[in-house]
């Protein structure tokens, strides 16, 4: 399956596999989801303690939304982790080097559309307030650190689409967005252990303020990262794949 | 932890260590690497000797570390593995002294020391390991680190032989694995104890015994090289010799045959593995191992290569002690696991040595090395004829007890086989003992340079362990030899005390001792080369000792402690007699050799092999035991070979091969016949023996064995063609004194006076007047004096050897007919020897001074007068005293004088051709007036001596009644008329007397040696194409690397085969589809 | 709400840390963007890290239970527990050492700052990971640990920086999404059909019913996807060979361990009335085939790195026996073969790890590790040889070497639990190792013939840290020879299936 | 049918669909959007199951969210690992022109 990796547009018809060999996988895929579907149905439903164990608790947990609750307290390891995740696809793109030195850099000769820059003047404050609401509204209804952190990164990369304006991932401060929800969830996990004896087990006091405390951070991170994730490949891809394009533009005209 | 929990840890680290420094330290580190190197063999050495002390004491040392649950490393101290760590401890540090000396200033020095400790400690760490688990760790240790030293040279031959060696090794460590993974299953922990563990365990399934014996047998077969798993140990000489010498000496092939005595005893216990049917087929693959290789050791050419197969077959000796299963065989085993590895270290040094300093390496190469190399060659021939199983070398002693213990349980067939190995270790050792030391050295070799022949780390080491071969075989009885270990090992394991019987006084009479002695160091004093001429001219003084004690009766008894041979000296009335012959005769013989052959080229070799000749003769007449006997029988036997071959010519060296043959033969079949004298092994002095109850089979065999030596009839062959060639008084010597040494076997081991044997006496009766008529007719053909002498010897030995037939048939007239025969023997000892000593006389005939010449016509005929027995002479005497003892046979009497006619024609015909062949003045004739004198106080001897003996005192009145000088004259007569009749027919060289085209036994060699040589080449050629070029077990390796090294070069990196072949999508949904598919029908 | 019997004890609270501390160093070393105190600071971090293991070590033992610590305060179901036992304890152990080692070896290894500035966050986050999936109690979380893993595996072998490589980190990635939604699938269907993600509550309530069986394949496609068993495994030798060679070491040592330990986890306790002997046996049979084959594919392969790498498809093998000889034989059998297979996986993690620390040494030394052009290279690099050596001795199973008694466990619960074509395979296996690993030591014997000056090309020395690491390594799989009863006595504390009712030791 | 039933049929339908363009589509852009379409179908099944009479139940929801954001972060370095390819090749294969 992963033996010849096609990049190419046309990929379809190179590929190597038979029709027969395709057929035969085809009903051989569409039988065991079949007996997917039966073994489903053949099983009830698990009686719904954990949820009712879950709604139970929310009073302790400092939130009243049941998905945040169970996001950043009950099961705020995996969360923790899924934050990890994250900060591991932000390193592994991060660029190799940067001609800036620091975090911004305005690039004035890029030429930018009235339009567009009136558009970006619209939406980014938009955005941001969007963020910042979901943010605080995770608490009780919908919402949270990753919708949040979504939205301002969509923020962020209009702006970046601009071109205007770059992004240097190196900078220390760059690497500190990075880092912060890790390391702010990660001290927030250790800080509360004198208080009551388990990591991540926050005091139903302050419950709400941590977990606010910890969302903040992880919204600013999870922006930053996924703004430089669509970052990387957009430069990647345009500065790369470029100079090819007008090659061969240059040989179609000829 | 207390010091004896200690110890054994210690020990094993002490050899591990130094070897982990020594990687750590450079290879320029010379001088600390051998600090490192000789500290840590002595630190070894010394706490092996701490626990030898202590084991003695009865102290218990046991390391135990924890390995896994219900599983510990245990290094435990008892009296077996003490056998094999001070084995290993010694020859390690005589083989890192060797090692630093062939090494010399190669590469790679760090690497081979230190892998060679790790070697050792592993080793050590084998002997001392007290469950099986420790025992494979260590040794799967040791397959790993004498890899690399296998491989040393890093040659494509040594990368070869390191290639094999692993296919074997780690196959059979796999499987040894296996076993020991079973059996710990099946009954635990599996610590060694002396009668084995299993038998007190309930309820194990015998076929799951069975399956894991043989994957243990197996296992440690590869190392043993047990056939057909010993592909590996030939290959491996391409290692560097101090790796080979340790490989086959000490650890691997010991560590094998170590393991195969461990789990035999110690873990199946003896008698619970005879009782599962074990044993015997294990017996049965020993003892093909030892054929087999031995066979395949004679075709070899490459010195390596056939040290390494006589490996294969020694190494299964043990295997096969093991496997025997009664007590003796077991000690017979075990001190064969030190017995050869003393010896075959030494010969691997040996070897090294030829391939360090000469280049030698084929034995076809090895003409005359031993003048080049005196005290290598020296240390390689002891270490060979202890392979060979030759008395007193410590291999005898182990074969010995094999043997032993192989009748104690009635496996009869193990006689045939250790008989048929020895035979065959003699075929393909001695020829090289030959051609080292009797031909011409390559004139190509560098001339000698620095004081020995080769550096001292070179030949230190072989000369220590040649002469501990020799040491532990003649010291065998004393408390502290290998043999003693072993005896309290089989006591311990069969749960019973076997000591020696014997009570042995300790006396030593100095007189009794010298007669052996004095000859012995003389000739020990001609390896000096200033002390050869010194010792030249005095050897008539090594005969004094023998001829005081002869005359003056010394019957003193003498035993010595502790030693294995000659333990026991002492003299009776009858020996008195046979050593005052013999005293006599090497007199003589000494002073006539030294005016006759004055102007020999090698006059020292002479006197070496003279003295040595000697040695035997006395001593196996003082001996008073059977091993001593045996031993003084042996070298008699073998140093005569120098004798025989000493002129050097073709004829004489074809004789020589021809004696020799027969030697090997009839000390094999004395070595059975022995074994059965003694049977339970108990039997140890002549005293001892049960006559009464010898079995047939071991009577035939010593009629037939001793008979070679008599010249009986059937087996006389050699007799003829050795006597003549040899020079002179070495002639003499063999004709007159070493046939007799037959006599005296027949004398001191058969039943005689005690059991009638009515078919082998009449057989022997038969044979003996056979051979005396039969001689006389083809003697009488013959043209060269000393071959018609010699003919005249088998007809004489034949009356003898009738004669003890008689004693054989009619037991009470022994007594009476026992002193008979002495005076016979007597008789024609001195007689004969006079004429062969007269044929050196008879140049003189053609003296200028007449007085000289009628001198030596009268000295010449008075022992061909006392021989055909006219009266007066000694001869009558002898025949009158036969007579008279055998009148209750009186067929026999009258047989006597035709006999007589016979001698008569041959002592005419004797005098006849001297005086053709002499008639006319030599120029420059070889004997001087002292040698002369000395024949004319043999002459007078001749008369006198049989007059004086105490024995024929009463037959002497009878010899003077007319009727017997009558008796003793006609046939005389009679001869001397029939002789004038025919003898110009003699000379005329009629179809019937051509003596050239009717000598039986050169034909009968010339078919041989054709047979021989047809059958070697033949099977040789077989062997080669069947074992050498498709290596046995190897060949699935080597072609599973040719497959994989063809497809080497289309293997391409980036994508893996797999993918090549199926669909990796595929291959998911498949194992997706048989996960639900099974999850879900099969539950 | 801890299960009844288990004791919390202050040494627990080292459990969070374990995961934490690791984070912390990726944190740490993402800041420091200096290559030499990133370094530092990480080889000061590896040895707090072997500190605070070696303390949860000897206090497993003192208290002698299991260990289950509620993060949060909530438990299990509702939060998400830490729980340590003797096997998985084990394998932190082997994590740990290994770690440490590797570490050391980085630090001299990566010179650039390009590498070091992204290598050291992520090594930090894959021994997070993998330290999260071993003390995992809960099966969402245990994706979660898994994705942590492969992600950044597939980073950090991207870092090699050539095509090939970053190809096989593509395959790699691709590979590793696909076991973990398989993996997901089958972790939604056990939540929809018992309610809870806990493995402890989960062995509890599962039966054998056919959306357990569902639920089961798809986990065990998944996490053999992820550990390469044989017909899957055409991912790993391009990966493993492809990295740069401390996470290679990592990789063989550790990662693919990490979905094994799940595996098991989920066969031998969580689904094990799911579990038929059949399927047992297929496991087995699958891990027998991926010996032969991976001995098979190391003898032929052409490069040093790919040799190593085709023996941990080998080696992988092994540690499927563990399915059939636990297969329905008795608690007895089982508890050993997972001893075994337990002792199996320490000492290959070390052994293999030292492998892939010598070949580094000696890509690193020539500028290539084509095998049939490093011949003689046993003078310029004698300690990565030797250390190469005593390896390859664990891997074929030769005493004094912790793959010894491994293998050695290995035979004994095939023989106990009757099953001898098992002893073949596992024999005939060390066998077949020792063809591919003389392959290579006898170049270390082999006179350079004249080759310096064609092919040899000039030698860069290597910084002896980096020698002495793969020795240490090789010194312990040696250490691991001798009383394996310590390690092993950790078996004793066992929450997997059938030993779960059993006492634990006082 | 029941609601429950038709969103684990689309789910599992959709995890299967997926596979099927993991195993046997060769495009590298197909198969990391056929690995989307699984994880989505594996969410459909997940958050079907959380839909319970009378209660909603959370975990699922946030096992979801976690989830995504696990395959955000997967897509991601596969896209950019494949970018980070085929720029290679490309500049390998200006190279070689």
């Amino acid at each position: 399956m992963f033996n010849k990796l096609e990049f190419e547009e046309n990929a379809k018809k190179t590929t190597r596999t038979s029709r027969l060999i395709k057929g035969l996988s085809a009903v051989t895929i569409g039988l065991l989801g079949s007996m997917l579907v039966l073994s489903v149905i053949s099983a009830e439903k698990a009686a719904p303690e954990l949820a009712q164990t879950a709604l139970d608790s929310i009073s302790l947990s400092g939130v009243e939304n049941p998905v945040t609750a169970v996001l950043l307290n009950f099961r705020s390891y995996d969360t923790l982790l899924e934050i990890a995740v994250l900060l591991i696809v932000a390193v592994a793109m991060m660029p190799e080097s940067s001609r800036n030195t620091s975090l911004t850099a305005a690039n004035s000769r890029v030429p930018t559309h009235p339009v567009l820059i009136g558009l970006i003047r619209c939406v980014i404050p938009l955005s941001v307030i969007l963020s910042a609401y979901l943010l605080w509204t995770g608490a009780y209804a919908p919402g949270g650190a990753f919708q949040a952190g979504a939205v301002l990164a969509g923020a962020g990369v209009a702006l970046l689409l601009v071109k205007r304006w770059q992004l240097n991932y190196l900078r220390l401060s760059a690497r500190a967005f990075m880092a912060l929800g890790l390391a702010v969830f990660v001290i927030v996990a250790a800080t509360v252990i004198p208080a009551t004896g388990r990591a991540l087990n926050y005091p139903a006091d302050y419950a709400g303020a941590l977990i606010l405390i910890i969302e903040v951070a992880a919204t600013l991170s999870i922006a930053f990262v996924l703004i430089l994730l669509v970052d990387q490949l957009l430069n990647m891809a345009n500065k790369q794949v470029k100079p090819q394009d007008t090659q061969t533009e240059g040989l179609d005209k000829s | 932890m207390s010091i004896n929990q200690l110890l054994p840890l210690l020990i094993v680290l002490s050899a591990i260590l130094p070897g982990v420094a020594i990687f750590c330290i450079g290879d320029h580190r010379v001088q600390l690497r051998r600090i490192l190197n000789i500290g840590g063999n002595i630190l070894c050495l010394a706490l092996i000797v701490l626990l030898i002390r202590g084991v003695h004491q009865g102290e218990i040392f046991e390391t135990r570390l924890p390995l896994l649950p219900g599983m510990d490393l245990v290094l435990h101290a008892d009296a077996l593995s003490l056998l094999f760590v001070s084995l290993s401890g010694f020859l390690w540090l005589l083989t890192t002294i060797y090692a630093i000396g062939y090494l010399g200033n190669t590469q790679h020095r760090s690497r081979f020391f230190g892998f060679f400790s790790l070697c050792v400690g592993a080793t050590v760490g084998i002997a001392l390991a007290g469950n099986l688990i420790t025992f494979l760790i260590f040794y799967e240790l040791l397959t790993l680190t004498t890899y690399p030293l296998v491989v040393h040279k890093g040659n494509a031959a040594s990368l070869r032989a390191g290639k094999i060696y692993l296919g074997y090794t780690m196959l059979g460590g796999a499987l040894l694995l296996a076993g020991v993974v079973w059996l710990k299953a099946l009954a635990g922990p599996l610590d060694f104890t002396a009668t084995g563990i299993l038998s007190s365990l309930p309820g194990l399934d015998p076929n799951h015994l069975i399956i894991i014996f043989i994957l243990l047998m197996t296992g440690l077969g590869v190392k043993a090289a047990l056939v057909p798993l010993h592909g590996w140990l030939p290959t491996a000489m391409a290692a560097p010799a101090p790796v080979s010498a340790l490989l086959h000496a000490v650890a691997v092939v010991k560590a094998g045959a170590f393991g195969i005595i461990r789990v035999v005893y110690d873990v199946y216990g003896i008698e619970f593995a005879r009782d599962l049917g074990l044993t015997p087929v294990l017996a049965l693959f020993a003892a093909a191992t030892i054929i087999y290789g031995s066979v395949r050791a004679v075709f070899q050419d490459d010195l390596k290569k056939r040290l390494a197969f006589s490996t294969v077959s020694q190494v299964s000796y043990i295997a096969l002690g093991t496997a025997i299963a009664g007590p003796i065989a077991t000690i017979g085993g075990m001190v064969h696991l030190v017995h050869q590895g003393i010896m075959k270290i030494t010969l691997f040094f040996c070897a090294g040595n030829f391939a360090e300093t000469l280049g030698v390496l084929k034995v076809s190469e090895m003409n005359g090395i031993g003048k080049k190399m005196p005290i290598t060659m020296a240390a390689f021939t002891i270490a060979a004829l202890g392979m060979i199983g030759i008395p007193p070398v410590a291999g005898f002693v182990s074969k010995w007890y094999l043997a032993t213990g192989a009748l104690e349980v009635q496996a009869y067939w193990v006689l045939v086989v250790l008989a048929g190995s020895s035979l065959l270790n003699a075929i393909y050792f001695l020829p090289i003992l030959h051609v080292a030391w009797f031909k011409e050295p390559n004139p190509a070799w560098p001339a000698k340079t620095g004081r020995f022949e080769a550096p001292w780390m070179l030949i230190i080491p072989p000369a220590i362990t040649a002469m501990l071969a020799v040491a532990v075989g003649v010291f065998a009885s004393s408390e502290v030899s290998p043999l003693s270990w072993a005896k309290l090992i089989a006591a311990k394991e069969y749960g019973q005390e076997w000591t020696r019987s014997a009570v042995q006084v300790a006396s030593a009479s100095p007189l009794i001792l010298a007669t052996v002695l004095t000859p012995l160091l003389f000739s020990l004093c001609l390896a000096a080369p200033r002390c050869r001429k010194l010792v030249k001219r005095a050897v008539p003084l090594a005969v004094l000792p023998a001829i005081v004690v002869a005359t003056m009766g010394v019957y003193e008894s003498s035993a010595l402690p502790g030693l294995f041979f000659f333990s026991t000296f002492g003299l009776d009335e009858n020996s008195r007699v046979l050593l005052l012959l013999a005293s006599t005769l090497w007199l003589i013989a000494s002073f006539y050799s030294a005016d006759y052959l004055k102007n020999d080229k090698n006059p020292a070799r002479y006197s070496l092999f003279f003295l040595l000749c000697m040695t035997g003769s006395f001593g196996l007449i003082l001996s008073q035991e059977i091993l001593g006997f045996i031993a003084f029988f042996t070298l008699m036997s073998l140093s005569a070979y120098g004798l025989v071959i000493h002129s050097g010519s073709a004829d004489s060296l074809k004789a020589g091969r021809l004696y020799i043959q027969w030697v090997i033969v009839g000390e094999l079949l004395l070595f059975a016949a022995i074994v059965g004298v003694a049977l339970d092994g108990s039997a140890e002095s002549f005293a001892d023996i049960n006559k009464k109850t010898q079995p047939i089979w071991v009577s035939w065999l010593l009629v037939i064995g001793f008979g070679i030596k008599a010249g009986l009839l059937g087996v006389h062959f050699w007799l003829p063609r050795a006597h003549p060639v040899a020079p002179v008084p070495a002639s003499a010597l063999l004709s007159g004194l070493m046939v007799k040494a037959g006599l005296i076997g027949w004398w001191r081991f058969l039943p005689l006076g005690e059991a009638t044997l009515l078919d082998i006496g009449g057989g022997l009766i038969f044979l003996g007047l056979c051979g005396t008529f039969l001689a006389v007719v083809i003697g009488l053909m013959q043209q060269n004096p000393k071959a018609l002498l010699a003919y005249s010897t088998i007809s004489q030995m034949g009356i003898l050897a009738a004669g003890v037939g008689a004693g054989l048939i009619a037991p009470s007239m022994w007594i009476v007919l026992s002193s008979a025969l002495l005076i016979y023997a007597v008789h024609h000892g001195l007689a004969k020897a006079a004429l062969f000593l007269g044929v050196g006389v008879a140049p003189l005939l053609g003296a200028d001074n007449s007085n000289k010449r009628r001198l030596v016509l009268a000295l010449l005929i008075i022992p061909a007068v006392a021989m055909v027995g006219l009266p007066f002479t000694s001869g009558a005497i002898a025949k009158t005293a036969l007579k008279t003892s055998l009148e209750n046979l009186p067929w026999f009497t009258q047989v006597l004088p035709i006999s007589a006619i016979g001698t008569t024609l041959l002592m005419l015909r004797f005098l006849d051709l001297l005086w053709r062949t002499n008639k006319s003045p030599s120029p420059n004739p070889a004997l001087t007036n002292s040698g002369l004198l000395a024949y004319g106080v043999l002459v007078f001897t001749v008369i006198g001596m049989v007059f004086w003996l105490p024995q024929s005192q009463p037959f002497i009145a009878a010899t003077f009644y007319s009727g017997s000088i009558w008796n003793s004259l006609w046939p005389v007569m009679l001869g001397a008329v029939i002789y004038l009749f025919g003898r110009n027919d003699l000379f005329k060289n009629s179809f019937l007397f051509n003596t050239s085209s009717f000598d039986v036994e050169k034909t009968f060699s010339k078919y041989w040696a054709a047979f021989t040589d047809m059958t070697y080449a033949r099977l040789g050629r077989t062997w080669e194409l069947l074992f050498i070029k498709y290596k046995s077990l190897a060949s699935p390796y080597f072609y599973l690397t040719r497959s994989l090294e063809s497809v080497k070069g289309k293997n391409s990196n980036s994508i893996p085969l797999s993918i090549q072949l199926l669909h990796p999508g595929l291959l998911f949904l498949g194992v997706l589809a048989c996960m639900i598919l099974l999850l879900a029908f099969a539950s | 709400m801890g299960a009844p019997g288990i004791v919390m004890t202050s040494a627990q609270h080292f459990l969070p840390l374990v995961i934490g501390l690791p984070l912390l160093a990726a944190v740490f070393c993402l800041l420091v963007s200096n290559s030499r105190w990133s370094a530092r600071f990480s080889i000061l971090f590896a040895s707090i890290h072997t500190l605070v293991v070696m303390q949860v070590l000897s206090s497993l033992r003192d208290s002698g239970s299991v260990w289950r610590y509620e993060l949060g305060g909530w438990g299990a179901p509702l939060g998400i527990d830490l729980v340590l036992d003797g096997f998985s304890v084990i394998l932190l152990f082997a994590t740990t050492i290994v770690v440490l080692c590797v570490t050391t070896y980085s630090a001299a290894y990566f010179k650039t700052p390009q590498q070091t500035s992204r290598f050291w966050p992520l090594w930090w986050l894959l021994v997070a990971g993998l330290n999260a999936a071993f003390l995992s109690g809960d099966a969402f979380n245990l994706y979660v640990a898994l994705e942590i893993i492969g992600l950044s595996s597939v980073a950090l072998v991207a870092l090699a920086g050539n095509v090939s490589a970053i190809t096989a980190a593509l395959r790699y990635a691709l590979v590793g999404l696909l076991g973990s939604l398989c993996y997901l699938m089958g972790v939604a269907l056990l939540y929809r059909a018992y309610g809870t993600l806990d493995l402890a509550l989960l062995s509890q309530t599962v039966q054998g019913t056919p959306i357990t069986w569902a639920a089961l394949a798809l986990i065990s496609v998944g996490l053999l996807l992820k550990t390469a068993l044989l017909p899957l495994h055409f991912w790993l030798p391009p990966a493993h060979a492809g990295a740069p060679a401390p996470v290679s070491a990592a990789l063989s040592a550790l990662v693919v361990k990490a979905s094994f330990y799940v595996l098991a986890r989920f066969w031998l306790d969580v689904c094990s009335p799911a579990a038929s002997a059949d399927a047992l046996n297929l496991l087995g049979f699958f891990g027998a085939c991926a010996i032969f084959w991976g001995c098979f594919a190391a003898c032929r392969a052409k490069r040093l790195k790919l040799l190593v790498a085709y023996s941990t498809v080998a080696q992988l093998g092994y540690l499927f026996l563990l399915f059939p000889l636990t297969a329905a034989y008795g608690p007895s059998a089982g508890s050993a073969a997972l001893a075994a297979v337990a002792y199996l996986i320490v000492a290959h993690a070390f052994a293999k790890a030292a492998m892939f620390m010598a070949a580094g040494s000696i890509q690193l030394a020539c500028g290539y590790d084509d095998i049939d052009r490093l011949r003689g290279v046993v003078s310029h690099q004698p300690i990565s040889v030797f250390t190469f050596a005593i390896a390859g001795a664990s891997l074929i199973g030769l005493p004094p070497t912790g793959g010894f008694i491994a293998k050695w466990l290995l035979l004994n619960s095939a023989i106990d639990s009757g099953q001898w074509w098992w002893i073949a395979v596992i024999l005939c296996g060390g066998l077949f190792s020792a063809i591919y690993i003389f392959r290579v030591l006898i170049l270390a014997f082999t006179a350079r013939q004249g080759e310096q000056s064609s092919s040899g090309g000039p030698t860069h020395p290597i910084p002896q840290t980096m020698m002495a690491c793969g020795f240490m390594l090789a010194i312990a799989t040696v250490a691991l020879g001798f009383n394996a009863e310590w390690l092993l006595s950790y078996m004793d504390i066992n929450l997997i299936g059938f030993l779960a009712g059993t006492e634990p030791l006082p | 049918m029941s609601q429950d039933l038709i969103y684990c049929t689309t789910g599992i339908g959709l995890f299967a669909l997926g596979l099927y363009g993991v195993l046997f589509v060769a495009h590298i852009l197909r198969k990391l959007i056929a690995i989307n379409i699984s994880g989505i179908g594996v969410f459909l099944v997940l958050l079907a199951t959380a839909k319970h009479e009378g209660v909603v139940d959370p975990v699922p929801h946030a096992m979801v969210l976690t989830g995504i954001v696990v395959a955000v972060a997967g897509t991601a370095l596969c896209l950019w690992l494949t970018v980070n390819i085929h720029c290679r090749q490309i500049t390998q294969q200006g190279e070689s022109k």
